[in-house]
């Protein structure tokens, strides 16, 4: 069981992500995609910490921490625009949105 | 300026004394277990009509003389009756079916207050649950009769009424009897002496033939 | 005295017994701690089984009493077999399934809303050593698990297809985040007094006996009552129970997102309902009434667990009191009362505590955190209780 | 049967525990296809929600007990309800998956930026020395050190994503309001 495999699940699923934000077309499910990407950082993260020589320092714990956190603000600020945004143009489809096209 | 919350607080004791006092006396648990415990019903109460008999044999003892005014009075028409006849044809004061229908039946009692025979009373009995829907609900005249005791045992004051009543009526009738059986008598002796004081004074009048 | 310790030590004695015996035939040692581990999630989960059991009849008939009447006394001796009959019932009643629901989702719903039930039993403190799981974060472990319930809870209410069970579903959502908070922050406060978010830890923490008699309970401090109140006011909306029982609110609301579930199902509901309450009436002893404690210094010879689950059994027995009381909140005086009352409230007990923890734990200490816990509490409570203010009814008429 | 035991037995026990973190790890990438794949928005979410819950658990296996917990807490219990919801309050029109997410040649340009880019990190992983470090003993991550270091090293870190978390919640909060209309 080395590093590589860890890193090897997390870039799978940060590639999931990234595939979902790309090709989705409602706004809910590009940020599921974001979702899933962060959560391949944050898997990294404590990947490189289980890994590292000196797992005291916890650095890997606490960066995974704090972007939880941050993800999560994110997650809400989104959400909370994703609404306004279906409120004003009555349908969540990315591609409806584009008032501001020329 | 009261304490927040007290009111909560005062609820929460009412209902920890309700339950300590259920424990402490009894009597605050009116709940009855219903088949050991029976309720206690008022006197009058009644469930559904049955046919009253003297003496020991239903059918001999039978007051109903098939009148049929119950069968006509019920509102839901829930009683039904044919009068019996004997071999030759001849209506007899005496119903060969009776029958009431208890599911139709309103325990209205209009039947007991127009019967002039006294002959159908409420009974008290109210477990007549069955299992089939038609059959056992139609009480025929074998399940309805029930002896005067028994209606005295459920309706005491009301069957003494009734009996006095039937007394009062029995001694009425055998009075008139005894009177027009007196003034008939009188009237065969008056008829006897005169016939004695004309036959003291003319011969024995001519037989008279009375065609029927 | 030789039976008490014996009884104290009995669960822990008869596992190693039975483990000891395996060994003897050669099972190898991780086997063992596989076996051993299913021993105690088996009695774990068979003594709340029991207790959910026994607490769906108790129920009743506490309830029956305070309503002056008998509750059910008919099926076993005091109407004791009566969950049996229950059970039996729950499992030949048709489980019907609604054609358009979403047949996955719908029958999923129970068993996403019991495993958090059951996962939550790990981490409390049963007696003296007997803890399933020794985490050193159990506290954290038994909210992030609680969690789950909420999705459980949408499931179901999406999975039914039915508009009630959508809004009750919301509902209760809304009322299980917004209580959540409120529950966190009383559990962190004694977490933070105690030093470590460990069950253990903090029952150990407990275990002191001021003045010889008075034992070291949270529950006996002013912040730590005025957090166990919030905590167990947070219990009952986090559980669905008593005044908070809105999404099951039978007026309006049918039976909110239980509403298409019949059946064995309904009873997982059921079951999950309970299981869940205990724990949190678990976790509540644990962190406020000194978990497997005794209350005077000579009752420790009655063995521990006696302590804990007679302790679970007192808090149940106040939830059903409450129940019998108090009636169901308003959707909106639910919402106030969480985000307008009880957080505030939590952030003066934690103040509080923070306050009595510095001025040295002494009486000083204890008027300093009174004072900051009581004087919020009134000005709140009358802000609050003013504008409902009830006066005595005047019968216009009758007078 | 006896030998048999002994065999068993002399497996490498410790060796093959260190490879169970790839069970939970599987599952994650399971639900997170399904959250990417699923046509049905509902259950796309549940699946996401399953995914979380895995990747929790695999944070667990990995020793970060508070992370997972954390993870558990926050994106279990809040971020994913937030989507749920979000799906209900917006109503989409393909809530029952009328149009497949892959119609039209739209995705296919996603799919294979994806492709390249997942071939590129393999490329990267499988090739740097310091990646086949093999697993060392499970290093313990007591909550108490977390909590110092949090506290002592972490303390402006923290009261910044206290008041970015706050500045999130009212920002969300006035987003979304109903604009009362006058």
């Amino acid at each position: 069981m080395t590093l590589q495999i860890l890193l090897a699940v997390s870039a799978v699923l940060f590639t999931f992500g990234l595939v979902a934000a790309l090709t989705r077309r409602n706004s809910i499910m590009v940020l599921v995609g974001i979702e899933l990407m962060m959560g391949a950082a944050n898997l990294n993260f404590i990947a490189f910490w289980r890994f590292s020589a000196d797992p005291q320092a916890l650095t890997g714990v606490m960066f995974a921490i704090f972007s939880i956190a941050v993800a999560a603000a994110e997650a809400a600020v989104g959400l909370a625009i994703i609404i306004l945004v279906h409120r004003r143009i009555r349908s969540s489809n990315v591609d409806d949105a584009e008032q501001l096209k020329g | 300026m009261n304490i927040p919350g007290s009111g909560i607080v005062k609820g929460m004791v009412v209902t920890a004394r309700n339950m300590l006092g259920s424990y402490v006396d009894k009597e605050r648990l009116t709940t009855e277990q219903y088949p050991e415990e029976r309720p206690k019903l008022p006197e009058n109460s009644r469930s559904f009509p049955f046919l009253v008999y003297d003496g020991s044999d239903p059918e001999a003892g039978m007051r109903c003389v098939s009148c049929k005014i119950c069968e006509k009075e019920c509102p839901p028409q829930c009683i039904y009756i044919v009068q019996d006849r004997d071999a030759a044809g001849k209506a007899l004061k005496r119903p060969k079916v009776f029958d009431i229908d208890i599911a139709v039946c309103m325990s209205c009692q209009i039947c007991v207050e127009v019967c002039p025979f006294e002959s159908i009373r409420m009974d008290t009995a109210y477990e007549l649950s069955s299992y089939d829907r038609f059959g056992s609900l139609v009480l025929d005249k074998s399940a309805l009769l029930k002896s005067n005791e028994y209606y005295h045992s459920i309706h005491p004051t009301e069957a003494a009424e009734t009996d006095g009543r039937i007394e009062a009526d029995r001694l009425k009738k055998e009075a008139a009897a005894a009177a027009k059986a007196a003034a008939a008598k009188k009237a065969a002796e008056e008829k006897a002496a005169k016939a004695a004081a004309e036959a003291a004074t003319a011969p024995e009048p001519p037989k008279t033939e009375v065609q029927a | 005295m030789k039976f008490f310790d014996l009884l104290e030590t009995a669960p822990s004695d008869l596992l190693k017994w039975f483990v000891n015996l395996l060994a003897g035939y050669g099972v190898p040692a991780w086997l063992l701690a596989v076996i051993s581990a299913v021993i105690i999630i088996g009695t774990v989960i068979g003594v709340f089984l029991g207790l959910f059991a026994l607490c769906s009849v108790m129920e009743r008939k506490i309830l029956a009493r305070v309503q002056n009447r008998y509750g059910p006394n008919r099926v076993g001796p005091f109407g004791l077999f009566q969950p049996v009959a229950d059970g039996i019932k729950m499992i030949t009643k048709e489980d019907l399934v609604p054609r358009s629901a979403d047949k996955i989702v719908h029958f999923l719903a129970p068993v996403v809303m019991m495993i958090p039930a059951l996962m939550v039993l790990a981490i409390l403190p049963y007696g003296r050593g007997m803890v399933p799981a020794e985490l050193d974060a159990g506290i954290l472990y038994f909210f992030a698990v609680g969690a789950g319930t909420e999705v459980a809870v949408f499931m179901a209410g999406w999975g039914s297809n039915n508009k009630y069970s959508v809004m009750g579903a919301m509902r209760a959502i809304a009322q299980m985040v917004s209580y959540e908070l409120p529950l966190i922050i009383s559990a962190v406060v004694v977490a933070m007094i105690a030093g470590s978010l460990s069950p253990a830890a903090i029952v150990e923490a407990q275990g002191t006996f001021a003045f010889g008699f008075i034992p070291g309970w949270y529950v006996l401090t002013p912040w730590g009552f005025v957090a166990c109140i919030l905590f167990y006011i947070a219990a009952l909306a986090e559980s669905n129970r008593s005044p908070f029982d809105l999404p099951e609110g039978e007026s309006e609301l049918v039976a909110g997102h239980l509403t298409e579930y019949s059946g064995f199902k309904y009873a997982t509901f059921f079951m999950a309902e309970y299981v869940g309450m205990f724990a949190i009436c678990g976790l509540l002893v644990t962190l406020f009434l000194g978990g497997w404690q005794a209350p005077l210094p000579f009752l420790t010879i009655v063995p521990s667990w006696c302590w804990f689950f007679g302790k679970v059994a007192f808090v149940a027995f106040t939830m059903i009191w409450v129940r019998a009381t108090l009636p169901r909140l308003r959707i909106d005086h639910l919402m106030t009362f969480a985000w307008k009352f009880m957080l505030p409230m939590s952030f003066a007990a934690f103040l509080a505590a923070a306050a009595w923890h510095y001025a040295g734990r002494g009486p000083l200490a204890w008027a300093l955190s009174a004072v900051i816990v009581g004087v919020p509490y009134f000005i709140l409570g009358n802000h609050f209780t003013a504008k409902f203010a009830v006066s005595n009814r005047r019968y216009q008429f009758s007078e | 049967m006896n030998d048999l035991l002994q065999k068993f037995n002399a497996l490498p026990w410790d060796a093959i525990g260190q490879w169970l973190v790839l069970l939970p790890a599987g599952v994650m990438l399971l639900a997170a296809a399904g959250a990417v794949a699923l046509r049905n928005l509902i259950h796309a979410a549940l699946c996401l929600t399953l995914s979380f819950i895995a990747l929790g658990i695999v944070f667990i296996a990995l020793g970060a007990e508070f992370v997972g917990f954390v993870q558990l807490l926050v994106y279990v219990g809040a971020v994913a309800m937030l989507i749920v919801f979000a799906i209900l309050l917006t109503r989409p029109s393909d809530l029952a998956g009328a149009m497949s997410p892959f119609a039209g040649f739209g995705p296919v340009g996603g799919i294979l930026t994806g492709a390249a880019l997942l071939i590129a990190l393999l490329a990267f992983i499988f090739s740097s020395p310091a990646a086949k470090t093999p697993m060392p003993s499970m290093p313990v991550a007591p909550v108490a050190q977390i909590g110092n270091l949090l506290m002592l090293d972490f303390v402006v870190p923290l009261q910044a994503v206290g008041v970015l978390l706050t500045a999130a919640l009212i920002g969300a909060a006035v987003l979304a309001m109903e604009d009362k209309k006058p």
